[in-house]
């Protein structure tokens, strides 16, 4: 994507500051009820295809008896140059002109090219049609698209809720102010660990976050460019 | 030993040949060993309608590992696919008089294998219903398949090799069905005379068919390189540490030929004795047919090596891991061994003498074991690429194929067997007037009281 | 004009055949061989020469096929511009790839193209005939077409007279890509979020819905029971005294006038007309006739009770209840009161 | 009497017309016949309403200027008017029935998004998009044809027109 491709419209991006998250994921109970993604129940879980878009990895730091957990929220981190997009044979996982990582579900095939691509394995697969028992069915949210059985899938930064709030604003006539549009994890956040906005914008509380000196990326050497900052003290620790 | 053209007369060799059409009705044991095939390529079929309309949760698919046993068998057919092209277009292009006996058998394998091993992305994709989101024509969605995904590179690359093939094949088998079209009966004239277009045998026309397939010959050739570089490319093109190898395309591709020769002995082997072509498929081309296999298993070992070497040889650590996990951990590492020692011990040791290569029965096994050891190879690539532990991922189990899974595969291997039986009883298998032609183009000299065969230059 | 054919079994026969007919004086034009393999081209004479060209259009059009196929690789990633993975939109290296396979496809499918065009370009097109034949059992034929056919026959043993036909050829499987419009429509996509889905509770009517709902057009009741609505809907007219009393909250400007113009543009003109006379498109259907706006008898009512009238519709008039918030009928209010105002 | 090869060269023809006919029948026929637009259960006029009577769309299809649907007006709405208009008339009657009884008319929805496609009238009615530009001119119909297809290109060369963002999330969500 050319400079001034870039330079048009906001780009959104998060902050996750890992010393504040305290692991109790109320984020990723938030994100699967606004984005309806589906229990897949206990045996598929064990199978190892937990369906979640956004998961907190747990690690375990020092010795025994001085333990102390780790929690880090994995989600999909809207790479500027992600390796799934390319491999995508209908632009079913594409860039959008916000610098979204964008997932089509209803153009996707299945071929689970993108899945396999990911450097970060946050990506999944509906194995099974999801099914929504009956008075369930009507707790789905119908801006998010139910996705069927073979079509892969993944967190989208609540595209929805930046594309109503867009609408809004533009029939308002006032321009987003940052911090109105929140995704579901986000607003959710007891901790306020995440903070989302538009890393364009040098104002904004995102990209104020972003200089802190504890900044770094996940697998920042593999040249993904991930646009989710997470703010961690001891930065020279496993993954991150 | 020089090659000697087989001693018949051209009527001799026509009837040899049209046997498998015009002889005897099928036995008993091998109209029931069609009926079975046919039952595992139905029962193939319905599970994969079962698993279209459940979901792909019915394979053994689990989160890390996205691709399973379907690409591994894609890989293992493309590469058995190579042996037609390898077999007529290296040949025909440096004019191997011995190819005419094995030229269609091997384009027959590649007709068959490339159809099953296309099918197979269909049947790994989660909704295959949707395949033609893939194929580039202008819509009414106005939008387009992506051009930079290597999965769009395989769909070109696999329908040329694929609409190639089936040309070449084609091409070379009008003048054969010109030829016995006057003694059809039934529906088999009827084809016949669709097929062969007005094909008389004339002077002209053999011109032009000559030169038809020394341009099919050039032209397929590099497709076929292409075709396998770019499934390669499927693997290489991704950050996955087993994967990211720059010599996968040569790799693949010698591989695939590899693999290809294995299959046009098992195929040759299983002719020669069912069918009778006693005089045309002689220990003299098990010889010729078995240095190219064992060259190519030479190379195939230098480039299984050169993946290997860079990454131990740097301690990478991405790629020790995923050589420790293939050669050192449970479930993988017998099949690691074992398709160390068919794909490289014993067809070494065993290609090198020449007694042992003019042996129809041992060549026979030793065929099956390569090609049992390339399809090892396929799987541990394709599997243990995913598999291999990263702390990112969330493993929880180790990946093993499903019984629908099992059952698609094992339908896709009887259909080629079936379409291969239904071939032989349809069409000669052989091309009668290749074999006629180096039969008139074979001169003999004597020196020093020996005969020499030689072949004048056929153009 | 006569046509032979004689077979022979073994092409040095038949080839020495040749030589003798010639030597007779036919000349070589006259005499077509056909064999089961190709015969060594110094050995004879060309029957009819034409110029082979395949070569030629195939390089011709492998050039073609790599245009074509840049300007499908390109010309598909500018006509909708979807950018992936950091590559630029039309990213040679990538392209090159597709540019290969199509010149590669192109100039095998053109091979065999021009090998049917110049094997039958002299040939009708008619059905296939037995005497299109090579001849049976792997043997050579002469077939002599000429004026001395008879004396060629008397060469040769002789046969019967032959001739030639071809087929055409079917391209129907360019049709064979199904409408691919409603497969869009049929795409399983679990139906919970379509609107009709959402289960209706039994005995209700239904109201303004979830969207309609939150842009606050009306009061929110959900789903209501006819009997309900049907009280609301009363005829008799009998306006509370808190309304009555009630002081028009929203003051009257040249802003609320312009909105209540709106939504009388949208919702009454088609009754009270466009100046406010009860003389809209629709006023002759109803009995009693639509009031006008402008008579003194409406105009001297007071702000709550026109407010009123329009909340609940007084006589044949429907109520707005539900459909304006009560910010919007008093905007309505004001500007009925504009009406004479001005 | 013909000539063995003459009769099949009959049989290659007409197959080939068989199979030409059936794919017609398949790409073409099929989908039409998929997509058709069924009977409305009451006979109701958009020519009489929207063209000689002139009543705004908005007036029925109230969500239009508020919210993503448009609505299809309850038996409340229009009891509202034809209480008092034509009850006698014999679709009226329809109305009135279901007006007592309690339940919704079932109207065939003829303008159908697939369910993964996100549409607002708003964002598109507040950009002056007339309604008849992709729901045809109806001020003309008695029975509501589908006179315009809403397929993905429409809406794709559309927003091309009219500078309007043609990102696949605008849409697709």
């Amino acid at each position: 994507m050319s400079v001034k491709e870039k330079e048009k419209g906001p780009r959104w991006g998060m902050v996750a500051d890992v010393d504040r998250c305290t692991g109790c994921k109320a984020c990723v109970l938030a994100c699967r009820s606004e984005n309806n993604v589906p229990v897949v129940g206990e045996q598929e879980v064990n199978r190892g295809r937990i369906l979640d878009w956004i998961h907190v990895d747990r690690f375990w730091k020092g010795e025994y008896p001085d333990v102390t957990a780790e929690f880090i929220p994995m989600l999909c981190q809207h790479c500027e140059k992600a390796p799934c997009e390319s491999v995508c044979p209908v632009y079913a996982s594409h860039h959008s002109h916000d610098g979204l990582n964008a997932q089509i579900y209803n153009r996707c095939v299945g071929t689970r090219f993108c899945a396999n691509n990911c450097p970060y394995h946050v990506r999944v697969f509906n194995f099974f049609s999801p099914r929504w028992p009956q008075p369930l069915e009507q707790q789905l949210n119908p801006d998010v698209t139910a996705r069927d059985t073979g079509v892969m899938e993944k967190c989208t930064f609540c595209v929805q809720r930046i594309r109503r709030a867009e609408l809004d604003a533009r029939l308002r006539g006032k321009p987003l102010r940052d911090g109105e549009l929140r995704p579901a994890c986000v607003q959710s956040c007891p901790t306020s660990a995440l903070v989302f906005g538009d890393f364009h914008d040098p104002h904004s509380a995102v990209s104020k976050t972003a200089r802190s000196p504890r900044a770094v990326r996940v697998l920042e050497d593999l040249g993904t460019e991930p646009r989710i900052v997470y703010l961690k003290a001891d930065r020279r620790k496993e993954i991150i | 030993m020089s090659f000697k053209a087989p001693d018949l007369s051209i009527k001799q060799i026509y009837d040899e040949v049209m046997t498998t059409v015009l002889g005897p009705r099928p036995k008993m044991a091998t109209l029931l060993l069609m009926i079975i095939l046919a039952a595992i390529v139905l029962h193939g079929v319905f599970q994969f309608f079962r698993q279209s309309f459940v979901g792909l949760g019915v394979t053994g698919l689990t989160m890390p590992v996205y691709w399973g046993i379907y690409i591994a068998t894609f890989v293992f057919w493309i590469g058995v696919a190579h042996a037609g092209a390898l077999i007529s277009a290296i040949l025909r292009i440096t004019g191997a008089e011995w190819k005419s006996s094995i030229t269609r058998i091997a384009e027959v394998i590649t007709l068959f294998t490339l159809p099953a091993a296309a099918s197979f992305p269909f049947i790994h994709m989660g909704r295959p219903g949707l395949f033609y989101y893939l194929i580039p024509y202008p819509n009414n969605r106005l939008i387009w398949p992506n051009f930079k995904s290597p999965l769009m590179w395989d769909f070109f690359a696999i329908s040329t090799y694929f609409i190639g093939s089936v040309l070449f094949l084609y091409v070379t088998l009008i003048p054969d069905l010109g030829t016995a079209r006057p003694n059809m009966k039934g529906w088999r004239k009827t084809l016949y005379t669709i097929l062969s277009f007005g094909w008389r045998g004339t002077a002209e026309e053999w011109k032009r068919v000559k030169e038809a397939a020394a341009l099919f010959s050039v032209l397929i050739l590099p497709v076929v390189i292409s075709v396998h570089t770019i499934v390669s490319w499927d693997f290489a093109m991704q950050l996955v540490p087993g994967w990211h190898s720059e010599v996968f395309g040569p790799y693949f591709f010698v591989g695939a030929l590899y693999s290809g020769v294995a299959a046009v002995f098992t195929v040759m082997t299983l002719l020669k004795w069912r069918c009778g072509f006693k005089d045309l498929i002689t220990p003299i081309h098990y010889d010729m047919l078995g240095r190219v296999f064992l060259a190519l298993g030479l190379a195939w070992a230098y480039l299984f090596f050169n993946d290997f070497l860079p990454g131990y040889y740097s301690n990478e650590p991405d790629k020790m891991a995923y050589f420790r996990y293939l050669a050192f951990s449970h479930p993988y590492s017998v099949l690691f061994w074992l398709m160390f020692l068919t794909n490289f011990v014993l067809p070494i040791a065993c290609l090198s003498f020449k007694g042992f290569r003019m042996s129809t029965v041992p060549m026979f096994l030793l065929s099956i074991g390569v090609n049992v050891g390339m399809y090892i190879e396929r799987v541990l690539i394709v599997f243990c690429g995913t598999q291999v532990y990263n702390p990112l991922a969330r493993n929880v189990t180790v990946y093993v194929p499903s019984f629908t899974e099992i059952s698609i595969v094992a339908a896709t291997f009887a259909g080629v067997t079936l379409g291969y039986m239904l071939f032989i009883r349809a069409f000669p298998i052989l091309p009668i007037w290749e074999l006629a032609e180096t039969k008139i183009r074979q001169t003999v000299r004597e020196i020093a009281g020996k005969k020499v065969y030689y072949f004048k230059s056929g153009e | 004009m006569g046509r032979i054919c004689a077979e022979f079994a073994e092409p040095d026969e038949a080839l020495a055949a040749h030589r003798a007919l010639l030597d007779e004086g036919i000349p070589s034009q006259d005499i077509e061989i056909r064999s089961p393999c190709p015969l060594p081209e110094e050995a004879i004479p060309p029957h009819r020469s034409h110029p082979m060209r395949m070569r030629n259009w195939v390089r011709f059009f492998w050039i073609c096929g790599a245009i074509g196929g840049f300007a499908l690789a390109a010309g598909s990633q500018l006509d909708f511009k979807i950018f992936t993975g950091g590559h630029p939109l039309v990213s040679l290296p990538i392209d090159v790839i597709i540019v290969y396979e199509c010149a590669m496809l192109t100039g095998l499918i053109t091979t065999l193209t021009f090998f049917f065009i110049e094997t039958r370009r002299y040939r009708k097109m008619c059905p296939p005939r037995e005497e299109d034949l090579p001849v049976a059992e792997g043997h050579v034929a002469l077939v002599v077409e000429s004026e001395e056919a008879e004396r060629a026959a008397g060469i040769l043993r002789q046969r019967g007279a032959r001739s030639v036909a071809t087929l055409a050829f079917l391209v129907l499987f360019l049709l064979a890509f199904p409408g691919c419009t409603v497969r869009m429509r049929t795409q399983p996509v679990i139906k919970s979020t379509a609107r009709e889905g959402v289960a209706q509770p039994r005995g209700t009517v239904t109201m303004p819905g979830l969207d309609e709902r939150k842009h606050l057009y009306g009061t929110v009741l959900g789903y209501a029971i006819p009997e309900q609505v049907r009280e609301l809907d009363k005829k008799d007219v009998i306006v509370p005294t808190a309304v009555m009393r009630m002081k028009n909250p929203v003051p009257y400007s040249a802003r609320s006038v312009q909105r209540g113009r709106e939504i009388f543009g949208e919702l009454c003109v088609l009754c009270h007309g466009v100046k406010g006379k009860g003389d809209g498109p629709v006023a002759d259907e109803f009995q009693p006739i639509p009031a006008d706006l402008t008579d003194p008898v409406t105009q001297q009512k007071v702000d709550g009770e026109l407010f009123w009238r329009i909340t609940i519709g007084p006589s044949s008039m429907p109520s707005f209840y539900d459909r304006l918030t009560a910010e919007d009928r008093f905007h309505l209010v004001n500007f009925i009161r504009s009406l004479t105002r001005k | 009497m013909e000539a063995p090869e003459e009769i099949l060269w009959k049989r290659i023809k007409i197959t080939a017309l068989g199979l030409f006919c059936f794919l017609v029948v398949f790409s073409f026929f099929l989908p039409m016949w998929l997509a058709r637009v069924k009977a409305q259960p009451i006979a109701f006029s958009h020519a009489r309403h929207a063209g000689v009577r002139q009543i705004s769309c908005v007036f029925c299809h109230t969500g239009v200027l508020k919210g993503d649907m448009a609505g299809v007006p309850s038996v409340k709405d229009c009891m509202q008017c034809h209480q008092v208009v034509r009850p006698d008339s014999p679709e009226v009657q329809k109305i009135q029935e279901h007006w007592d009884k309690g339940t919704p008319i079932e109207w065939f929805k003829v303008y159908n998004l697939p369910q993964h496609v996100h549409f607002s009238h708003r964002a598109h009615v507040s950009k002056g998009i007339e309604c008849k530009t992709c729901h045809g001119d109806l001020t003309h119909m008695d029975v509501v044809r589908r006179e315009v297809d809403l397929n993905m290109g429409k809406c794709v060369s559309c927003h091309r027109e009219n500078k309007a963002p043609d990102d696949c999330t605008i849409c697709h969500r």
